[in-house]
This record gives structure tokens, C-alpha cells and sequence, in this order.
């Protein structure tokens, strides 16, 4: 019924909005040519363009198909739909979102530490030949580059919390909680660390490519909603082994590839600065798979695959706040700590409380990106093989990197209780138990992902 | 006539067939099951998840005979599926009262 | 018996073609520099060309193995193989083709509208120093960058087609159909659209990365392909389910991740010209998913996984020609009317006729690309937050797309009408009943896709 | 026993390792200056960067999931995540390794024609401002993009030999042998080849993109592999075959997608000269492609999918070190001839010899990469399309080609039979006959591939 | 009570299934299954590799039935699973001595 | 000697086996089956095309015991695998009159 009403309620709503916006994106288009203005003294190279276009497409790449095959394959097959359709839904839904006020949100351009304000709602004055600035004074890119490189992150974080819920959420409910979640989580945070007037910024937290942003805030999400909408039925009890660890290998391949747009690409320019980040994005990773396996060789008498392709993540996600200030070595060494990390989390730890983060979203992103929020502190000292000299402070930079990863914690938690209340009452959460034995695929979207 | 139906180890198969085929019995049907019995099964490890698999893959085979050649159609069987090792599997043979095949609406012995 | 003849001779043709062929390609050569005496006052920039040759390895990517899957996920698993068969064979004979003659009937250089005439078989002429137009004067790129560029849309374009008699199709009358097409419709078209001596250019007809030539000109195809081999065998008793949703899924991401390279790759130069190419890509298909999926959440209560991904196509259909010139907020719109329309015409309207287009290539590519092609006159306009500003008449462009799509449709039909009949009559269209119920795997190429 | 005792100190050695390694890193990076210095006179284009870091991931994608699923799809359900596994750990240990020693090994600046030396461990001076040249006088790019470039290439080169001992090696047995066999065979030999002091690089042998260093190494090892761990059990007798087409495909594709980064980046600079290896990585591989199944539709009436993706992969081998010197419609002759080789191998030739290399490795890469390295010194005169003109002589080229080849062989098999007799000697090569009747999956991973 | 079990080419399904339904039989349950008879099986080849395949797919199809219901049962899958062509499949009919409704403890006649 | 053959619901497999053995029957083979009867299927909808799927996904267990043992294995079986709600599915119980442990060669009540 609710959900009948709202479905409806979307279309219809939908409708009218994308008709008005047409128009509003053309009346603003007029005020814009202020933002151009100060082109004067920019340069723009057309290899730097390139770059960042081919990052973009790389992270689309990493959600669609790379993380729905990730956590798809790892679901039952009864499932294996409703992950694919959640983490395609969510690209789209953000993406609308993104144009309409989420890029105002986060990159409006305001002087509020909090957020970037209303200025540039369905990208008003935003032409082809509007600029955006790199880290180099003076180097700019086009800023629909720019709109687009940061949309698909946009995109990928409230993707990565599907893992916490899958194989029992309500298809209605993933969506609703996304568009409160990136509105009061995702925006702000991401003004606060990446804007040069945000707060974390302020403070000086290093944050390369979205540590704090993506994965701990997605990580802590996700611990949030899988301890509110409770544990899958038959938890314990019920075989629910990967049904496809091949479509796992091949997602975390794909997140693999597609993180060198993720992380070089955070270096808006192709020079030596993008290509350490990628440099550090391989070595870290292959720190962090070797780690995971060798820890089960010894305890376990057996590396498994689902473990190197556990610690390629956590790697991944360890160096992406580091990226662009360690050194290749220094890399390795993170991810292979980030690794033993989430290794002892996920299969110690995590076994001793009660919830079911069923894919270890926070367990990966949420530990391994605190692991690599404070290793950035650390390995990012040139006697450690970062490029941070003579001035820096190890302890110092420390510091600060612990309290943007509070913030992010403290911040999201907030936001993601009170956006799960307020979906539960509306939608509610979970499926039927009868839905969630026969599986959502046939009782949310009327499709079986095989036949013969 | 009978059925024999044996649950063997699946590697079995085709030298199963070929004793059958030896002793003149040229049809069968094959079935892929999962069995529990003294065999123990194994353990698989998902990051934090351990399952334990009771159930191991199995084929179940079916042989529909006259009667008087059901005794040496199980010692075929046993004969070809043994391998000494605990979860060999068993022979089962119980009486088939009709049989008709579908083709030439053939009946019993003929059928066969 | 027919078959096995055409093997030999083509298998024998195709040796003595190749030989012979090194020998054209070297004396050309020798009377090339007049295609680079011209490079004087022109500029090619390293970034223009990095970025036109990943954008042309993500075409190929888009149908090997992006289409190949996307279709091979919706046919019957005994079927499978034959599918992605196709689409990689058809791949490498339209690369062989193109070099032979396909480039130089497309892009030869004559001033004819309807063809570009001889001068260039077997790229003769062409070298590493060849250069080759941009959209801005005096900018270049390699030419063997331009030749490559428009080799993967000359694949990809028969191998959408595919879709329309899957399951029951000769092999030899796939790849024999799609010689003739090719070069009757394929390559005329090309060069009536795109060419600056064009018939369809000439009469400014709007299609930045290929509405017509690809999408309409491939939908049009399958549609009398469709009509012309007629239905499987237990269309409408047997079940005939996708074998692997998930394939499929995979499949559509991997279109919707090469079509950046399609789209803004069609601009030529890594600017804000392809960063308005890029950003549309993503928004239409944005719309469009979100609008097929609330349409079958209102109609049906149930948002489907092939809904999303039939969207996401739709989408990218229709924004193809107007990838270019329209806004981020107007390609919303003009995806989420296409993909509205297609979801009509597959759903409902195509039932009431008898024909089966088994994986709806004119429902989504004809269908999608017809309202793209009309929504490019229509949402280029500055009032719609387009790029056409001033002098730009709506109902004027508008007319003139509709006449682009007419002539497209004419022309292709015909052409598949003649070549179809050729085929029938020389090797026949239809395997038999048999081998269709057995399946194409094992009956045409002895395989099968799956086993323990 | 020794397998977990090897387990064990190769966790601890590893830990101590990389504790050390970052210090020696920065150490090291203090005496770097030197390196930049001759930095005045070069010119650096974003233009090339950025092309060829996504040229590095592009080579990654062929790895995982390319390669790991071409082969995987292969091999039986029971021993799919073996083949994955090996495949990722392959990758992770290299790069270490690569960072380790393995660069400073192949291209660590000495002047001996056999190895690289030893100043550039733990990549010891290069810093984000560090350049390496290209084949361009004074155009450079940033040497880590280099560094990660040719450390893709050091990863899938052993990853290529997994096909020969699949279904029966033990896990620590390919970790060990691949450690040993880079270190001894692939650095040494990509120094010889690439570097400018390098034997083989001194007596003029032309390999573009690692014809001789890549496929004919990891062809040969995999043939004395091959010979040395013996065939499958049950091979002959059971049925053996592929458990998954569909992703055999997909990897074959993947490897076409990214080869372009493999062949064209091996230009280093994204101009003219990239161009001709992209076409040439296009037309080889559709002449490859087509003489494969035309072959086969000829000798067997039936054109198989999996002949297609063999001789796709046969026409990449073999246009490898050719991609930059031959001519588009050369490249289709070579590929053809090349794939035309290749049938008749693993076809023919091969059943009569006794040893099972499982997955051909020796019958597509050796065989392929002997064909396209011979076929180099014909095809790369201008007479037949190439670019070596005037005093270039086919005859002479090709003797030293096959100098090349043969030493390349002579090496790589010595250092094979030696690796493996030590590491048969330390661990054993082969898991016990219970084990590889019940599939590698759950005896050396603990895991399988699919659940429902 | 009766169980008539029958091995058919798979494509048959639904038309025994209505030949079944227009006798007023009710439920039945399936297995794939792997076929070996006369019908012969087909080749494969994976480059050099080349398999003999024996066994083809086939479904049987298990219907208990009062006993006085077998013989029409019998002919009501023979009539619509034959297409006259080999491998059609076989028809068995064995006794069954008990019978229970899981769902309600029904038991023997009503349990059908 | 009978063995029991019983369809039931997927998810109800771990509790039968558990009822079973606490009986002390410690053998059984599964099979993949699909079920056709009175609880009805669902429909699957790909774009244009709309299919009624009738036939269910069930497990079939086979049971050999013991004669004496087959009332009691009827009862835990039909008390462990009830839910109650349409489609839990049947028991059925035929005789058999031979078993053969293959690995040992023992038979009947020996083999079970
Ligand atoms: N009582 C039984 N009823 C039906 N099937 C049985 C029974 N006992 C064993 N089986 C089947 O036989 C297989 C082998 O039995 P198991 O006890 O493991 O070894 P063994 O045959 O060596 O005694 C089992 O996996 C199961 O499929
Ligand atoms: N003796 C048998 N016992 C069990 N199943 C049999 C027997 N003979 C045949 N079948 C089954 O019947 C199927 C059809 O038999 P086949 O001999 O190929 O053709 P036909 O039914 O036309 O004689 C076989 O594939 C097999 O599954
Ligand atoms: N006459 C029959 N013969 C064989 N199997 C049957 C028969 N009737 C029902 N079944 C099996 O039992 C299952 C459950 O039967 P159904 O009629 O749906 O519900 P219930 O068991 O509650 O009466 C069916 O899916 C089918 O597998």
C-alpha cells in the first residue's frame, strides 16, 4: 500500500521536476559568466582533460558492474538481482541528485564549512567552457570534468552500504535511505574534507582520495544499518555460502582497475603527483593481498580466495586517503597492516557481536579506512618515504587525521539512525520473512537472475 | 522386472556404464544427488563464516532390468563403483510391476 | 552441403585477398604525401590523441565482450555460445572489411553524398603522419586514430542487430548478411551523416555520435530481420527466460562504461566539448533508468533488474545524437522520455504485432534512437539549456532530424530486405527445427557454454 | 609440515622485510638528485602520462580479471578459484618483488648487457619528479608511470605460464617457482631486450611489446613445465571440459581491451606511432580470428567459439612485437598465419607428444610469439606495408630475430627445469591424487566456486 | 497406490503435464536428468581436445496415482511424450504402500 | 526393507536430517527436484514477455531403512518438514527387496 502510494508519488513527482529544471538550468545559465570570468590566467591541457574523463568512466566501472558483482557473487542466487538492481538504482538516483543540488551541496561554492550551498542547483551557470581548479595554481579543467569525476564518487559511496543489508532490505527503503543519506551525510562530509573552506580541510586533514569521505562514512553506515534492521533469518543456522565467489573475483578486479581512476584521478592532473598515487595504489594492494593470505596460511592452513580478494580491498582502501603523500614501500607496509586489520576484525572480532554486516562493509571499509586515515599520518613522512619533509609532524598530523575521522563517525552515525527511523516509519525495512526465504529477486523484482 | 538404483562417487560413472554395458544392459538414467551418511564431509571458511558441508555430490543411476538379470547388474555395479574408501555408496533393487517405452508403445520385456 | 562450400571459398577468398592485399597497401603508399602536405598549419595535441584511442578501446569493450554478454545473458543457455560467436566474428570481419574498403567507402575522401568513393582501400595513402580533422580548425588528430575510432562503430553497429534472430539464425547467414549490409548500408550512411560532402550533413541534420547511422540504421535492420526469418519455435509455449540475468547486467554496465568512449569520444578532442558529451551520457542514462524502473513500479509493483538495464540502453540510445548539444538537466528529460517510450513499445505495443524481435533491438535501438534523433532538434536549444542559441529554430532542426531518420529508415530497409533475400537464397536464413530445439552451441559450432 | 612451515617464515620474512624496506627507501632517496638532473632539456606532455597510465591499467585488466578468467573459465567448476587465485597472488607478489628488486634487476641503469644492476632497489631515487625517457629524443615521462608500466608487464608474464599446470600444482609450488623464475629468467631477459645496454637490444632485434620477453618466455616455461609436473589424472579418460565458455570468452575479450595498452603504450608517447600499434592490435587480431574459424569450418564443418577466442589470443601474441613496426594490412597476414600455426599445434601437433600443457600455453604464446617474432623481420619492410624502408634487409632482420628467439628459449628452459627441480625438491610440484580428484578449490583453498 | 515414473526428452514437459491435468492428476514432481540408451550423444571439441558425449539431458517425471488411475496415467505420458524419434524415453510403474500429505497428516488416497 | 521417498520444502532439509538422526538414521540421498501440485507457482516477466512458472524448486529425500523403522522415519520426517502451509510436500513408502553397501559387499539390513 505505502509502497504503492509512494512508487506512485516518485513517478509523478519525478515528472514535474525534471520538466521545471530544464528551464531553471537555462534561466541561471545566464548569470554565469562571473565563474568563467577569472579565466584570464588559467591553462587547460587536453591530456589533463583526458585523464580525468577516463577516471570518471573508471569509477562508474568500479560500481556498475565491478561492486555489484563483488557483492553480488556474494549472496545466494535468490538475491543475486536485488544486490545488482540496488547498486545500479543507486548510481542512477544519485546522479539525478548530484545534478540537481547534491554538486551545490558539496562544491556550491559557499564559504560555509558545513556545505557549498545553493548557487549552483541543477548546475546553473555551468557551460562547456566553465573551469575548475586543480592543485596546481593556475592549471584548470573543465568543470563539467570536474562535476563528473566527483559525481561518480557521489555515487559509489552509498553503493558500498549495500552490503550491510543485503538478502532482507525492502527495495523502497534502499532508495530512500540513500537520498537522505548523501543529502546529510555524503554532501557535507564531502564539502567539509575536499572544499577548500570546509572544516576538515581547515584543520589540515589529509584525505587523497576519500578516506574519511567514502569509506569510513560509508563503513559506519553501514555498522549502523545492519545493527537497526537486524540480521538476515537463518543466520548460524542456514548454509549462505557465496554463490558465485567467480563474480566476486571478477568485482574485486574491477574495483581493482577502475581505483586507479578513484585514485590517480584524485590528482586532477596526469604528472608525477597522479602517477605515485598509482604507483601506491598497486602496492599497497599487493601488500594487502599477500598480507591476508599469508595470515591464513598460517592459521588457517589454507589461503582462500574470498581472503585475497578481502585483503585487495582493504588495501584499496587503506592507501586512497594516502595516495598521493607516501611512498611506494611505505605503501606496502600500509596495506599490509590494513589488511591483518580487517582480517582480525572480520573473522575474530566482528564474530562476537551480534550483527550482521552481511558483506563486512564496515568490517573492510570502515576499519581498513581508519587504519588508512591514520597510516596517512604516519607514512606520508619522508623518513618514512612519504614527500612530507623538513616541517612535519608525524604526531601532529596524527592527531588531526583521529579527529576528521571522529568527526566522519560521529557525523554520520547521526544521520544514518535518524534517516533509518525516519524510512522504517515511513517504508519500513525489511521484507516479509516469507520474502526473504523464497529471496527478493522473485518477491521485489519478479525476475530468478538464472535459468537453463 | 527390477530397477537397480545405486548412489556411487561420481568419477564412477563411466566405469559403472562400461560393466553395464559388458553384461549387455544398454540404458540407464543418471541423476546428480547429494548424500549423507559416514562420509564426513568438509568445512568451507568465508572471512568470518564457517560452513559445515554435510551433503557430498553423488550420482544416483538407475537401471530398470528383467528380473533374472538384476543380481548380476548389481554385482556389476558393486564391482565397478567400489573404491574401498567409506562413501562407496549402496545398491538398492526393487520390483517394477510395468514398462513401456514411450517411442514404440513396446511393453516390459521389450521396453527394455 | 551450400555451407560447407561457402567455408571453403571463403576461407580460400580470403587468402589470396590477404596476399595480395600487403602489395596495394605498399604501392599506395608510395602516393601518400599529398594527405600530409597539408599538416603545415596544424596542431595535434598528445591528449587529443590518448583520449581518442582509449575512446576507442572502449568501443570495442562495449561489444566484446559488453553487447556479446548483454545479449548472450537473455537467450536459453544451450544458445549461449552462439551468440557471443557472432558478435565476435562479426567484430573481426568488419575490422578486415573496413580495411579493405569499408574506410575508404565511408571516408575516402570523394566529394559523392552518398559514398566516400576508392581512394583509400586498403588505407592506402595512410601512414603514421597522416592527420586527420577535428571539429576545431587546424587541430588534428593521427589518422590512423580517426580510422580506428570509426572501425569499432562500423563493428558494433551490425553486431547490435544480432538481438533480432538470435536462437535461430545460420551462422553463415549472420556473418554473410552482415557483408552485405555493411557495405550497402553501413558504410553509405556513415558518410551521408558524417562527411562534410554528405547527403544528410549537408542538410545539417544534428547526429553527434551516431543515432542514426547506428542506432536507428541497426533498429531498422533488426526489425525487417525480425520480420523476415520469423519467430522461434515455441515462442509464446516454451519458457525462454534470460539464462543469466546477471551476464546481461554485466553486460549493460560494460555498454553504459564504453559509451563514454562512443559519446564523448565522438567530439574528437579531449575538452568541454567531450565533457558535455560525458556528463549527458551519464544523466540520460540516469533518467532513463529511473524512469523505466518507476513506470514498472507504478504498473506492475515491481521494479525489474531487466527494466533498470533496458533503460540504461534506452537511455544511452537517445542520447547518442544529442550527446553534444543539449544540457545535463535537458538529457534527464530527453532519457527519461525515450526510456518511457521504448518500455511502452516493448511491453505493450510490440505484443500486438506478430513478429519476434527476440532481444528488442528495434524496440530499444530503432525506437530509442527515433525519439533521440527528434529529441536532439528539440533539447539543443538554449532555451532548453541546449548549446544552440540565437538563430536556432526548434520546429526548423527538428524537421530536418525527422527527415535524417526517414531517409535512414528508407534506405536501410531496403538494403536489409535485398540482402536478406540474397542470404535466404544462397545459404538459407533458418538452421533446423532440430538443431533450434537442440540448440545453436552444439548444432553450429559443437560446444556447449556450461559444464560441472 | 613443510608446507606450513614455509607459510610461516614467509609471513614472518615478509613483515621484517617490508619494516626495513621504507627506511632503505628513504635512505636511498637522498642520493636521487642525480637521476633529475639531466631533467633540463626534456619535455614532459600530460598528454603521454596520461596515456600511458591508463595504459599500465589497462595491462592490469588483462591480468585480473582477463587472463585469471580466460583460463578459468577452462579448467573444471572444482579447480575454478585455483585458477583465480593463482592469478591474483601471481600479480601481488610480483609487484612487490618488482618494487623490491625486480625493476632495479631489468632497468636499474647498469651498463651490463645481462642485468640491470642493483642502484634502483626499493626503487631507491626516483621521486614523483624523477623522468624516464622514450623513444623520443628528450621527451620523457615521469619514471614511476614507467616503473608501473613495465611492472604490469612482469606481473601477467608469469600469470601466462598458470595454464600450463593447472588442476594438479600445489599453491605454494607456482608462489615459489614464479618468485624464481621473474628473478632469473623474466628481469634478465626484459633487460636484455628493452634496455638500451642489453644483449639482445644490442644486436638489433626488434620487440616492440615484449614478443620474445612475454609470450616466447612464458611459452617455454610452460612447456617444461608442462613436462615436468605431468599430465591431469584421468586426462584422456574423463571428460575435461571447459566448466564456463561464457567466461572464457569474456577473458579472451578482456585481453583484446586491454592489449591496447599493452602494444600501443609500449610507445610510450601517445602519437602517430601508438596509433599504428592500435590498428595493427586490431587488424592481426581480426585476421587471427577469422583464419582460426575459417579453418575450422573447413576441417570440421563447425567454427567453435573457443577456436575464435584461441586465435584471437594466438593474433595478439603475434602482432605483439610487430604493433609498431608492421603495417594494418601486414598485421592481418601475420595474424592470420600466426593463428593458422597455432591450430595445426594444438591440434595436430600437439596430441602427438605426450605432455599435458592443459591450457596451451606453449601452443598460443611459444608458438604464436615464435611465429610473430619471425615474422617481425618480414613483415616490418616497407615492401610488405611496414616502416623500415630503404636499407632495411628482411633476410638479415630475421636472422637476428631468430637469434633472439633462440636465446630466449635456451635461457628461459634452463632456468625453468632448474626453478622447478628446486622448488619439486623444497615443496613438491604436485597436490596428492585425492586431492586433485576432489578439485584444488576445497583442498588448497578451503572454498568453492558456486552455491546455489 | 502407484508411482509411474517416466524418463522424457525435456521439451515434453509441458505437454505431458496437460495430458496429465486433463485426467484430473494433480501434482507431480521432477528431476533433471542424464539419459543413456540407444539414442546416441553427440561430440564436442575444445581445441585438441575432444569429448564423446554419452549422456543426454532428459527429465523424469514422478506421479503417484491410485492404483486404478496407472494405467491411464501410463497413457496419458506415453501419448504425449512420444514424437516417435529414438530416445523418446521409458514409462515404469512400481507399488507404493503408503502415502502422507506432509502439510495436513492426510494419508494414502486422500494424501493424492 | 522400504525406502522412504519424500518431497518437501527447500529450507526444511537441515531440520528432517536433524529428526532422522535423532532416530538414528544416519543415511539419506537428496535430489534437486521441481514440484508440481496445489501450491501455486509465481510469474516472471522479462520486458514484453510474461511466464507462468508452475513447477517449484523442492528436495527429494530417499530414505532406505529398516521395515520396522519406516513408520517411525515417516513420522519425523512429516513432523519435521511441516510448516502447515500449502506445498510441504509428501512421503511416499515402497518396499525394496535388496541392498548392497558397495564398499564392504555387505547387504540388506547390514548394508542400511
Ligand atoms: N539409509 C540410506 N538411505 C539412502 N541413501 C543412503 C543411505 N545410507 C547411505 N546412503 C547414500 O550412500 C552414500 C554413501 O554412504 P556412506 O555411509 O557415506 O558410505 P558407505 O557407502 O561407504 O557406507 C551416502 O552419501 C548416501 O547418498
Ligand atoms: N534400462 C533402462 N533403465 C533406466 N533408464 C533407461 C533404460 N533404458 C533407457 N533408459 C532411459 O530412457 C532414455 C531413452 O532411451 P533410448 O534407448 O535412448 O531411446 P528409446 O526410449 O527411444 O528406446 C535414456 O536416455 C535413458 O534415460
Ligand atoms: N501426485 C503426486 N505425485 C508426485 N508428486 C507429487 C504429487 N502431488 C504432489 N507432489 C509433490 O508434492 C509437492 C507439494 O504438493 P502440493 O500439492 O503443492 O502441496 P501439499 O503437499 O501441501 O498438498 C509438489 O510440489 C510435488 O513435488
Amino acid at each position: 500500500m505505502t509502497n504503492r502510494f509512494f512508487k506512485t508519488s516518485i513517478a509523478g513527482g519525478l515528472a514535474s521536476l525534471l520538466m521545471a529544471a530544464a528551464a531553471v538550468a537555462q534561466e541561471t545559465a545566464a548569470e554565469a559568466p562571473a565563474a568563467a570570468a577569472e579565466a584570464a590566467a588559467t591553462t587547460m591541457d587536453k591530456g589533463d582533460t583526458a585523464f580525468m574523463m577516463i577516471s570518471s568512466v573508471l569509477v562508474l566501472f568500479m560500481i556498475l558492474p565491478g561492486l555489484a558483482l563483488f557483492y553480488g557473487g556474494l549472496v545466494r542466487a535468490k538475491n543475486m538481482l536485488s544486490v545488482l538492481m540496488q547498486c545500479m538504482m543507486i548510481t542512477a538516483v544519485v546522479i539525478v541528485i548530484w545534478v540537481v543540488y547534491g554538486y551545490s551541496f558539496a562544491f556550491g561554492g559557499s564559504t560555509s564549512p558545513w556545505w557549498g550551498g545553493t548557487a549552483k542547483l541543477f548546475l546553473g551557470g555551468v557551460t562547456m567552457a566553465s573551469e575548475a581548479a586543480t592543485f596546481t595554481p593556475g592549471v584548470v579543467i573543465p568543470e563539467y570534468v570536474f562535476i563528473v569525476f566527483q559525481m561518480t564518487f557521489a555515487c559509489i559511496t552509498p553503493a558500498l552500504i549495500v552490503g550491510a543489508f543485503v538478502e532482507r532490505i525492502k527495495f523502497s527503503a534502499v532508495i530512500a535511505f540513500v537520498i537522505l543519506w548523501v543529502t546529510f551525510a555524503y554532501f557535507p562530509i564531502a564539502h567539509m574534507v575536499w572544499d577548500a573552506n570546509g572544516y576538515l580541510f581547515g584543520l589540515g586533514a589529509l584525505d587523497f582520495a576519500g578516506g574519511t569521505v567514502v569509506h569510513i562514512n560509508a563503513g559506519i553506515a553501514a555498522l549502523v544499518a545492519a545493527i537497526m534492521i537486524g540480521k538476515r533469518e537463518g543466520l548460524g543456522r542456514d548454509i549462505m555460502a557465496p554463490h558465485s565467489m567467480t563474480f566476486t573475483m571478477v568485482g574485486a578486479s574491477i574495483l581493482w582497475v577502475g581505483w586507479f581512476g578513484f585514485n590517480a584521478g584524485s590528482n586532477l592532473e596526469a604528472n608525477g603527483g597522479a602517477a605515485l598515487a598509482m604507483i601506491n595504489t598497486f602496492t599497497a594492494t599487493a601488500g594487502a593481498i599477500i598480507a591476508w593470505a599469508a595470515i591464513e596460511a598460517v592459521l588457517r592452513g589454507k589461503a582462500s580466495m574470498l581472503g585475497a580478494a578481502s585483503g585487495l580491498v582493504a588495501g584499496l582502501v587503506a592507501v586512497t586517503p594516502a595516495a598521493g603523500t607516501i611512498g611506494p614501500v611505505g605503501a606496502i607496509v600500509l596495506g599490509a597492516i590494513a589488511s591483518a586489520t580487517c582480517y582480525l576484525f572480520v573473522s575474530k572480532v566482528k564474530n562476537s557481536f551480534g550483527y550482521d554486516d552481511s558483506l563486512d562493509v564496515f568490517g573492510i571499509h570502515g576499519v581498513g579506512g581508519i587504519v588508512g586515515a591514520i597510516g596517512t599520518g604516519i607514512f606520508s613522512a619522508a623518513s618514512l618515504g612519504g614527500i612530507k619533509g623538513d616541517d612535519y609532524s608525524i604526531a601532529g598530523q596524527t592527531m588531526i587525521q583521529i579527529q576528521a575521522v571522529l568527526v566522519t563517525i560521529v557525523w554520520c552515525a547521526i544521520v544514518s539512525v535518524v534517516a533509518l527511523l525516519i524510512v522504517k516509519a515511513v517504508f519500513g525495512l525489511r521484507v516479509s520473512k516469507e520474502a526473504e526465504s523464497t529471496g527478493l529477486d522473485l518477491t521485489s523484482h519478479g525476475e530468478a537472475a538464472y535459468h537453463s | 522386472m527390477k530397477i537397480v538404483m545405486a548412489v556411487i562417487k561420481p568419477f564412477k560413472l563411466d566405469e559403472v556404464r562400461e560393466a553395464l554395458t559388458s553384461i549387455g544392459i544398454e540404458g540407464l538414467t543418471v541423476t546428480e544427488v547429494k548424500g549423507y551418511g559416514r562420509q564426513k564431509g568438509h568445512t568451507e571458511i568465508y572471512r568470518g563464516a564457517e560452513y559445515a558441508v554435510a551433503f557430498l555430490p553423488k550420482l544416483k543411476i538407475e537401471v530398470a532390468v528383467a528380473s533374472s538379470m538384476a543380481d548380476k547388474a548389481v554385482e556389476a555395479i558393486a564391482t565397478a563403483a567400489k573404491t574401498g574408501q567409506i562413501g562407496d555408496g549402496k545398491i538398492f533393487v526393487f520390483a517394477i510391476e510395468h514398462v513401456v517405452r514411450i517411442r514404440t508403445g513396446e511393453t516390459n520385456a521389450d521396453a527394455l
